[in-house]
């Protein structure tokens, strides 16, 4: 109660003093309610609503706790449908405008509701989103075979002028001149001819040869910026970069089970039942999603008895067999964020491997990262215990174990 | 000019010149191979070739066609490894220590001792390697900067010291043997006519490295030799310590023993020489040279073996001593059952043919005879593979608890591999006799005039 | 004015040791000898100065110890960088000292190992020796049983044959070198 | 997450479209195992990628192709098209269910990976091998895989209809339902429905070993053909002739209780007097074990009731006396004879001794053995005359498994419809017109009552793999009704049970009004003795295998004998005298495997030929034994032609031997018998225990400057810290541990252990990470040798040589964590190293195989893959096999050629349990500490835990004055540790 008490003054306040409005909403989105009230909307609300102007499914929930009472509010969350039933002219506005689809039912304890409230009375100024340079990381790719391609024409370009300098000279000492070709031979048997340079060119050779070598051994099951194409060309950036899905409402076992789980197609179909047109590709690529479920977009129905065929997605981190690794240990327990190593996934058309998933990358993250302790029941003691143990210095995952081999590999 | 005493027998047989030692040494190189050696080749390159195949099978299929089991994870691989092991350590300690100790007889004998050595570790270093599960990852045991973030080694571990230990052996002995092959392959380079070997010319020119016997170089060259002998002989000595801690340093009764260090050691120089001898004979017939390899060599070589096996035969009672005075039931035991279990054949041989048999060597008839010498020989060198075994398996099919205890057989792919090493061993031994300078000219000519018997007489007069 | 070489050859290696010190006790320097095999005391005769490989190896081994102490401390001690110590059979590798007993074998193969390698390498390089290269010996029979000493005169070489002769050479060549 | 926050399935629920309901409730969808299995191809070639994570089987299969050495395989993935709710990929979900295989039954929880069972627990009660075993029966690909018709695939429907009409035209000749006994009342209600339907149907309950001695003795001392229920807890003297109560005799919870009553720490330790001809599982935990021929049985069992009624008696009885006196009402009395008279003498006793109501309930019944062997010869008879018009077959296997096999298959041809319900197409089924394949257990629902008052369910944790369906709904449909499921349910609502927390919990109670019993009569006669100097046989059941209805599961085919350690065959126990006797021997060849004579055995007109001879200690003189369950024929391919038939010798009593020429290659993992004088398992006397609770738990002292001190408190070295964090331990109880074996299945199953076959552990290259060591005493000791002033050799050589009589230990041996392992510090690329957890860590992925660890490990529990044991037709068992790969746990790599492994501790599971502690924000509870072999020992002898808490169970044992670890001389400083066996003898 309280919070909505407060939230009520903030509204008076913003009203009374317009100059202050932002300082307190401000203040507001830091309140705890807000933070809430975020977590519950993106897990329930935004795969129809946004925050902002745009229409999804729903419509678009800028300044609805204005527009609309509390209680208003309430009741149609808790039950559209009997809300509309009861004959309320607003809801049955919206019924109508939103071509007969009643919203779903959504059954909130007070205090969720009053932090959803919150939420919408004090909408965030702006989505901060975590991104990493990539570009940085393709350049070296271009760069190194650039460099080379610029060498080598040199060298050529050097070549030919030395070679048709000596003709020229020939030319003027009256000796018949020769084509890079001879020259190039002639140098490289007078090279060959004398043994000590053969010597230091396969010293040379055996150098070059075991640098490639030992790079390659170091980069075999190296797949960054693997980035295959996709039999929907599905984009992450559309979804969750600018309509701002979160990540767990599709890959919803992220938070549960080892796999982040490829979302089954009846969670596209959540919000694809209605949304049939995308901002790219138009109408091509969804309807391969009904396709694959056997779901007519005309009469808005699933068709009886169809043979419904598997989305064969085509997978872009591929973890060896050999070593476990759990998402939800890092995202729940280590309060890792997706980006941490899935790159800017939200500015991602089309999804890449960002990081490089070899061992050395775990471990290094695991030597440098601080165990999340606080407030987890399961640390106190040991945290105490390590708190003794390594003295001030910051507790990392290798510190609790984190680098054994039997925490991945059994 | 340094003299010496004529009750000494001479070293070179024979009024030869310089020129001879020259001409002798050079013939198998220059010559065509005679009979005995086509013969020797093909039957070795056979069982090479079948050795090949039990690898290749090995390692197609699984350790799993060998005969080992939970209990005995060790058997005939590690058996002949040290074994080979073993017979590497004559010839590095012929070149180096004799050489310390400024035997002169060493000279005859040391460059095809060193070219055993070598050929013998290189058989030796075949089995570590696949008797490994995955041998392809064998790469692993050297600190190679890795993407394992970054992962090393356990230099707690006596195989990972085995590791260091044969790598250096073998490179350190192989730069030994060819610094004293430079001037040797020279006089074979200038003796070759461009015209009739152009190829081969070209070939020793590569070899001898452009060595042209300046004086200061020969300084050099000897200051070089006594360094190396200087850093090899402890090399000899801690490489096959090191191998005797893969045992020395186990839980396992009958493996952990502290005497095992000297006592390998003894074992290798005693097996090397045995080896030596067994090859020499053979190979003074294959490319004659009888005037060099003579008898006084073969004895004194029999006499350090009476003596390394008097010496091992003291190691095999002490063992059994302390095992009877360490009252440990788990030790007593694993001795009595070397001794009396179902093992005790292999026991028996060993204990026969390396004690009892070389005490034959202390009656001077059988010392001096090339026929006995050979048969004592491959006694020996059957009597010290013996030994690995009764180390490795004996100890492994009995150890703690009894419900684990159980018993080795080989199979026809143990049998096949150490079959092929050792054809794989004499056919480079074979190579070598035909292609390189295998006794030592430059250094034997520097013991003519003191050893030669035809200078002795007249120095006699 | 003109120059000469001469290449003296002995059948001997006594005699041409009595020869070389007989010429420096003339002061006829004697650029080089050549000889199948060392010839004990010739270095002395000739006035060489004591060669310094075995200081090399010494130095190379010290670097080779050096190498595999840090090699070891920085793999089963350190935790620096990328090393990555692990409790393996409780061992107490807390510091390099409790360690040592299991490092002593490789901090061994390693002086071995760099002091051989390189002084050899060492060697060779003095001495200008490489696969490929080509004799300088001007008589191929030097590798043999010929002992050949080559000595540059200036103008009459008249009594410097003699004293060759004399000294038991068994034949004397020479060769005309033009200098401006 | 609030309850109340419901995930949102798409508007079009709200409109209550109806396909989406059907798609969110259906449990079990398209997705779910073997459609993709055995439907596409492309899935088959997916299947050898070597984690067997499920997602990449079937929900999300994923198409490995490698396109070069160093490129990245392009892996697809397929989502579930419609995810059920409860599946999380990666998480597993348990259901409680029951297993019943008309054999063994237990109440378990199903451990089940995206929708596929993966694992047997037991649930809070007892189970065994067999049952751990059951979920691989399940992806058996040799089950029915649709119904036959004179073995040619047909439809359901037609079988129906077919059936049904012939079932119609029967007038006036009989229809059997032959089948094990039922403990379903559901079912039994169906049966009657059934029966109502068709005119003269008669029910006939069979069991693969007869019990009807103590059934019928029952009914005629107290007027029901009931079993009674056992507590062996409450019992201070158990007397057993011949009982093998602790694996196969009667139902299998009796272990349980068995060690309940069997605490030393309480003081009340049950005196436990076996009198047994072979040497089973139950004389090998007696306190007093005493060899006597079977015909001795009824003589000594009568002489025991003179001793009684105070009358004279066999001296041999006279401890037994004594204690039964000192104990009244407090002591238990049973046979394994399968004559009634000797039953009702037994009764006689133990109504005399009063432990009726006390320690034995005949008001409270069991229900697992209802078996009528009098109504099947009956059958027999009228199947031979002709009268039997149908016979319907369910859970039974009768021409493999009756002693009148023969007569019955041939009787069989005169009956006009022939219908098996086996989920084989089995020695039976084979001969049938009509196979009509049942669901298996973990595919079923159903109701069980094994005992009083007790009730269970099953419900099914996978669709069905194969187009079959459950016996019930076969019955039901053949009465025009359909659906078990609802049925089932009202049955229960009926009767006022809630029945979603009951199918939760998996077990409910009802108090039902008492079983009605006459007042007792003694109707015993006493049996004179007719000892003979003849061979006699005794039957037995193997403790892997049973009856031999799963003999087609490879675990349970090489999981070794608990007393002569042999697996993948049975044979003819012999004493050694008796084999020296007869000319007989065993001997081990070159490369230790043992080898064996070979036999004929004739009984009367009966024959088997070339039966090989397994030399066994305890063994009573002049007796041989047999186990059945083995010699099936048609049982699948790890099952055929494994060991010989014995059931035709059921009810042989004398049988001649001959030798024949030529030697039996047996595969036995112990090829040593005796601890050779050393103190492996420690053991002391009740009596001795209670003066000094430390008493035979000596430790060796070093002579240090401080003093004599024990192993582990010599040390050079500086310790590691173990003390922060967790510590994990586990201790072995050898006195609660009987020997079962079912931790190694347990183990098995969880940490995909591959099956090697029988040529392999002939070669001592079992897999087992976990081994129950089998020791016998010898009649040489040290001290012995001492007083004869023997030589070493000697002594060695005769301790080698088990008694005649020996006393039997077991030890479970499997990786001891040591804390400073020998294996670990010899390891060139550090792939064993030590967690701070003190487990002993093995990373297959390192491992370069030089097998340097194996050979260090004092307790040699490391194993080596010697082969690719899987993706092998040369191994061709589940790992072979698309279907049986199913069963492998996804959170364990299925290690490859030229590894090292060993027991990890279930590091999966521990990790699993840090895991959820983390995320839930709770320390973690000690219960949930389990590894595998812990959690399904049924006598609790295994406890795991963290000795770093102080309130864990783990950390009083640790602390415990029993508590030793072995080789302790070593201070290899183990994990694993093991306390004291106590005997109750003075």
């Amino acid at each position: 109660m309280m919070r909505s008490i407060y939230s009520y003054l903030i509204l008076t306040l913003a009203i009374l003093f317009t100059s202050f409005n932002v300082a307190f909403s401000q203040e507001a989105v830091d309140s705890l309610a807000v933070q809430q009230g975020k977590e519950i909307f993106k897990t329930n609300c935004v795969s129809c609503h946004s925050i902002g102007k745009n229409a999804l499914i729903g419509p678009g929930l800028e300044g609805v706790a204005n527009k609309r009472k509390k209680e208003w509010l309430k009741k149609w969350i808790n039950s559209s449908s009997d809300f509309i039933a009861s004959g309320d002219p607003d809801a049955i506005a919206i019924y109508e405008e939103w071509n007969k689809v009643a919203m779903t039912s959504f059954y909130f304890e007070d205090e969720d509701f009053e932090a959803l409230y919150a939420y919408l009375k004090n909408p965030p100024i702006q989505e901060d989103i975590v991104s990493a340079d990539l570009t940085l990381a393709e350049d070296q790719g271009v760069r190194t075979s650039t460099k080379l391609m610029f060498i080598a024409l040199f060298l050529l370009m050097l070549v030919y002028l030395l070679t048709s300098l000596k003709n020229k000279l020939k030319e003027s000492l009256g000796q018949e001149t020769e084509t890079i070709p001879d020259t190039l031979l002639s140098q490289f048997n007078l090279f060959v001819s004398e043994n000590r340079n053969v010597v230091f060119a396969s010293f040379a050779c055996l150098i070059v040869v075991l640098k490639f070598s030992f790079d390659t051994m170091i980069g075999v099951g190296v797949y960054s910026q693997y980035q295959p194409e996709q039999p929907i060309a599905f984009s992450h950036k559309v979804h969750a970069g600018e309509n701002g899905v979160d990540c767990n409402y599709c890959h919803s076992s992220a938070r549960k089970s080892k796999h982040s789980g490829i979302p089954s197609a009846n969670v596209c179909m959540n919000c694809h039942t209605y949304i049939n047109e995308g901002k790219i590709t138009g109408t091509t690529e969804i309807a391969k999603i009904y396709d694959a479920v056997g779901f007519d977009p005309n009469t808005r129905s699933y068709i009886e008895g169809y043979e419904q065929k598997p989305i064969k997605w085509v997978r872009i981190h591929n973890l060896p067999d050999l070593s476990y690794f759990n998402h939800s240990q890092h995202v729940v327990a280590g309060k890792i964020e997706c980006q941490t190593c899935h790159g800017p996934i939200e500015e991602m058309d089309v999804v890449y491997q960002h990081a490089e998933l070899t061992m050395g990358w775990c471990v290094d993250c695991h030597r440098t990262t601080e165990v999340a302790m606080e407030g987890n029941e399961y640390y106190t003691e040991l945290h105490d215990q390590l708190k003794e143990k390594y003295k001030g210095e910051k507790i990392t995952v290798d510190k609790i174990g984190g680098i054994e081999c039997a925490k991945c590999h059994y | 000019m340094h003299k010496e005493s004529e009750i000494r027998d001479p070293l070179i047989l024979g009024n030869k010149t310089y020129h001879d030692i020259t001409r002798d040494i050079a013939r198998p190189v220059e010559g065509k191979a005679n009979k005995y050696w086509w013969i020797l080749f093909g039957l070795s390159l056979v069982l090479f070739l079948w050795g090949i195949g039990c690898i290749a099978y090995t390692i197609g299929t699984g350790i799993g066609v060998w005969g080992l089991n939970k209990t005995v994870n060790w058997a005939w691989d590690i058996t002949n490894f040290v074994w080979w092991i073993g017979i590497g350590h004559a010839g590095t300690l012929i070149s180096a220590v004799l050489l310390l100790f400024r035997q002169k007889w060493r000279m005859g004998i040391n460059r095809s001792a060193e070219a055993m050595t070598i050929f013998g570790v290189v058989q030796a270093g075949l089995f570590p390697l696949i008797h490994m599960g995955r041998p392809w990852l064998a790469y692993w045991v050297f600190p190679i900067p890795n993407a394992f973030g970054s992962l090393w080694q356990n230099f707690n571990s006596p195989l990972l010291w085995d590791v260091f230990a044969i790598s250096t052996y073998l490179t350190v002995s192989t730069v030994f043997w060819y610094i004293g092959l430079i001037p040797d392959f020279a006089m074979i380079r200038d003796r070759m006519s461009k015209t009739i070997s152009p190829m081969k010319k070209k070939l020793y020119t590569l070899l001898a490295f452009g060595w042209s016997g300046r004086a200061k170089h020969w300084q050099r060259f000897e200051e070089v030799s006594l360094v190396l002998a200087g850093l090899a002989t402890p090399l000899v000595f801690s490489v096959h310590s090191i191998v005797s801690m893969d045992f020395a340093t186990s839980v396992i009764p009958g493996w952990h023993t502290t005497i095992f260090p000297p006592y390998f050691v003894l074992g290798a120089l005693f097996s090397g020489f045995a080896m030596v001898e067994t090859l020499l004979i053979i190979m003074r017939k294959v490319v004659n040279m009888e005037a060099y390899i003579t008898i006084k060599h073969i004895e004194y070589m029999n006499i350090i073996i009476l003596f390394t096996g008097s010496m091992v035969g003291t190691a095999y009672i002490t063992e059994l001593f302390m095992a009877w005075y360490s009252g440990v039931e788990f030790e007593q035991y694993a001795f009595l059952n070397r001794a009396t279990g179902p093992y005790w054949w292999a026991y028996v041989s060993m204990m026969s043919c390396n004690v009892i048999i070389p005490q034959l060597y202390w009656f001077k008839k059988i010392r001096t005879s090339f026929i006995a010498t050979f048969i004592l020989s491959i006694f020996v060198n059957i009597g010290m593979w013996f030994e690995r075994f009764v180390i490795i398996v004996t100890s492994l099919h009995r150890d703690f608890l009894p419900s684990a205890w159980t018993m080795f057989s080989p199979t026809f792919v143990d049998i096949g591999i150490f079959l092929g090493t050792i054809g794989f061993f004499f056919v480079l031994f074979l190579l070598y006799s035909r292609t390189f300078p295998v006794v030592a000219q430059a250094e034997l000519k520097t013991i003519l005039k003191s050893s030669g018997s035809e200078y002795k007489t007249r120095n006699h007069e | 004015m003109n120059k000469k070489i001469l290449y003296a050859i002995f059948d001997d290696e006594e005699i041409l040791l009595e020869s070389v010190k007989e010429l420096r006790s003339k002061e006829i320097e004697i650029q080089e000898v050549y000889s199948p095999f060392p010839i004990h005391g010739l270095d002395h005769a000739l006035g060489f100065k004591e060669t310094r490989m075995a200081i090399t190896a010494f130095i190379y081994g010290c670097l080779g110890l050096t190498f595999g102490g840090l090699l070891l401390y920085y793999i089963m001690i350190s935790g620096i960088g990328k090393s990555w110590p692990m409790n393996i059979g409780g061992k107490p590798n807390f510091t390099f000292y409790q360690n040592i007993p299991s490092f002593v074998p490789i901090l061994f193969e390693c002086t071995v190992l760099f002091a051989g390698h390189l002084m050899s390498l060492t060697y060779l390089f003095r001495n200008k020796l490489y696969p490929g290269a080509s004799t300088k010996s001007p008589d191929p029979r030097t590798t043999d049983d010929k002992f050949l000493m080559e000595l540059v005169v200036q103008g009459s070489d008249l009594e410097v044959k003699q004293l060759l002769k004399s000294t038991g050479a068994s034949e004397i060549n020479e060769k005309e070198i033009e200098d401006e | 997450m609030k309850t109340t926050k419901k995930y949102w399935k798409g508007l079009a629920q709200l409109n209550n479209e109806p396909i989406v309901d059907t798609l969110g409730q259906n449990e079990f969808i398209e997705e779910l195992p073997v459609d993709k299995f055995l439907g596409d191809q492309e899935n088959l070639s997916v299947t050898n990628s070597s984690r067997r994570d499920f997602l990449k089987f079937l929900g999300f299969t994923t198409a490995a192709a490698t396109l070069a050495a160093c490129e990245t395989p392009v892996v697809k993935s397929i989502p579930y098209l419609v995810k059920p709710d409860e599946i999380i990929p990666g998480v597993a979900n348990y259901y409680a269910s029951t297993i019943y295989d008309g054999r063994d039954y237990a109440s378990v929880l199903v451990k089940t990976r995206e929708g596929r069972p993966i694992k047997i627990e037991n649930n809070g009660t007892y189970s065994n091998s067999r049952v751990q075993a059951s979920v691989l029966s399940l992806y058996d690909s040799a089950r029915l895989k649709s119904p036959l018709k004179d073995n040619k695939e047909i439809d359901w429907k037609t079988v129906d209809s077919e059936i049904k009409e012939k079932l119609s035209l029967i007038k006036d000749g009989k229809i059997v339902l032959l089948t094990s006994t039922i403990l379903s009342p559901s079912t039994n209600e169906i049966i009657n429905e059934f029966s109502a339907q068709y005119s003269n149907v008669e029910h006939i309950m069979i069991d693969s070993t007869p019990y009807d001695g103590i059934l019928d003795a029952n009914m005629d001392s107290f007027g029901v053909r009931l079993a009674p229920s056992y507590s062996f807890d409450k019992a201070n003297v158990i007397v057993s002739f011949g009982a093998d109560f602790l694996a196969n005799w009667m139902a299998n919870d009796y272990a349980t209780d068995y060690v309940n009553g069997r605490n030393p720490k309480s003081g009340k330790m049950s005196k436990h007097y076996q009198l047994e001809t072979n040497m089973s599982l139950t004389g090998a935990n007696a306190d007093k074990r005493i060899q006597i021929k079977p015909s001795e049985q009824g003589y000594l069992i009568s002489s025991l009731l003179d001793a009684v009624n105070g009358k004279s008696y066999d001296k041999r009885l006279s401890n037994i006396v004594k204690s039964l006196e000192a104990n009244p009402s407090k002591s238990i009395i049973v046979s394994n004879s399968n004559d009634k008279n000797v039953q009702l003498l037994v009764n006689a006793i133990n109504h005399k001794l009063g432990n009726y109501n006390n320690t034995i309930s005949i008001i409270r019944p069991s229900n697992l053995k209802q078996g009528n062997t009098e109504k099947l010869d009956n059958l027999i008879n009228n199947m031979q005359e002709g009268n039997i018009e149908a016979l319907i077959t369910y859970n039974v296997n009768p021409s493999y498994s009756l002693s009148r096999a023969k007569e019955f298959n041939t009787a069989l041809k005169n009956v006009n419809l022939k219908v098996s319900t086996s989920l084989y197409n089995d020695e039976t089924a084979c001969l049938m017109d009509y196979v009509c394949p049942d669901h298996h257990n973990l595919e079923s629902w159903g109701d069980a009552n094994p005992k009083y008052g007790i009730y269970s369910l099953m419900q099914p944790t996978i669709s069905p793999l194969f187009n079959t369906r459950q016996f019930q709904d076969s019955l039901l449909s053949w009465i025009g009704k359909s659906d078990y499921h609802a049925y089932l349910k009202n049955y229960w609502s009926r009767k006022g049970i809630d029945w979603n927390q009951s199918l939760h919990d998996g077990y409910f109670s009802l108090d039902e009004k008492l079983i009605k019993v006459k007042r007792f009569i003694d109707q015993s006669v006493l049996v004179k003795n007719q000892k003979s100097d003849a061979l006699e046989l005794e039957i037995y059941e193997t403790v892997a295998l049973g009856d031999g209805s799963q003999s087609n599961n490879p675990w349970l085919q090489e999981l070794p004998d608990p007393i002569t350690r042999a697996c993948w065959d049975n044979y003819l126990t012999i004493s050694a005298s008796t084999a020296k006797e007869l000319g007989l021997s065993n001997w081990t060849v070159s490369n230790g495997a043992l080898n064996g004579s070979i036999v004929d055995v004739t009984a009367g007109n009966k024959v088997v030929k070339n039966v090989p001879v397994m030399i066994t200690p305890g063994q009573a003189h002049s007796t041989v034994g047999m186990a059945v369950g083995y010699g099936r024929t048609r049982a699948g391919k790890a099952g055929n032609n494994v060991g010989f038939n014995a059931y035709p010798f059921l009810d042989a009593k004398k049988v001649v031997i001959t030798k024949v020429d030529g030697e039996y290659e047996f595969a036995s993992i112990q090829l040593h018998h005796t601890m050779m004088g050393r103190d492996i398992v420690k053991e002391t006397s009740l009596t001795d225990y209670i003066k000094d609770p430390s008493s035979g738990n000596h430790r060796e002292t070093y002579a240090t400057y401080k003093g004599k001190l024990p192993s582990d408190q010599v040390s050079l070295y500086e310790e590691h810290d173990l003390s922060t964090g967790h510590f994990w331990n586990l201790s072995i109880d050898l006195t609660s541990c009987i020997g079962c074996g079912e931790c190694v299945i347990s183990c098995q199953a969880e940490n995909n252990i591959p099956v090697v076959g029988k040529q392999e552990v002939r070669k001592s290259r079992d897999m087992h990470w976990m081994r129950i060591d089998r020791y016998f005493s010898s009649d040489m000791t040290k001290e012995l040798s001492k007083e004869e002033k023997k030589s070493a050799i000697d002594m060695y050589s005769e301790m080698e040589v088990p008694s005649e009589n020996p006393e039997v230990v077991f030890q479970p041996v499997m990786c001891m964590h040591c804390n400073h392992a020998p294996c670990e510090t010899v390891c060139p690329v550090a792939a064993t190293t030590h967690s701070n957890e003190g487990l002993n860590q093995m990373t297959y992925n390192r491992c370069i195989g030089t097998r340097y660890c194996a050979n260090n490990c004092p307790y040699k529990v490391r194993r080596f893959n010697w082969f690719q044991y899987s993706e092998n037709e040369k191994f061709d068992f589940h790992m072979n096999d698309d279907l049986g790969k199913m069963v492998l746990n996804p959170d364990v790599v299925v290690r490859s050629r030229g590894v090292i492994e060993k027991c990890s501790m279930c590091i999966q599971k521990i990790q699993e349990l840090k895991l959820n502690a983390k995320k839930s924000g709770k320390p973690i509870k000690d219960v949930d500490a389990q590894t595998a072999c812990a959690s399904s020992c049924s006598t609790n002898a295994l406890v795991f835990g963290d000795s770093n808490n102080k309130d864990s169970e783990v950390w009083r044992l640790r602390n415990d004055e029993r508590a030793y670890d072995l080789l302790d001389h070593l201070n290899v400083k183990p994990s694993v540790f093991y306390q004291t066996k106590i005997r109750n003898k003075s």
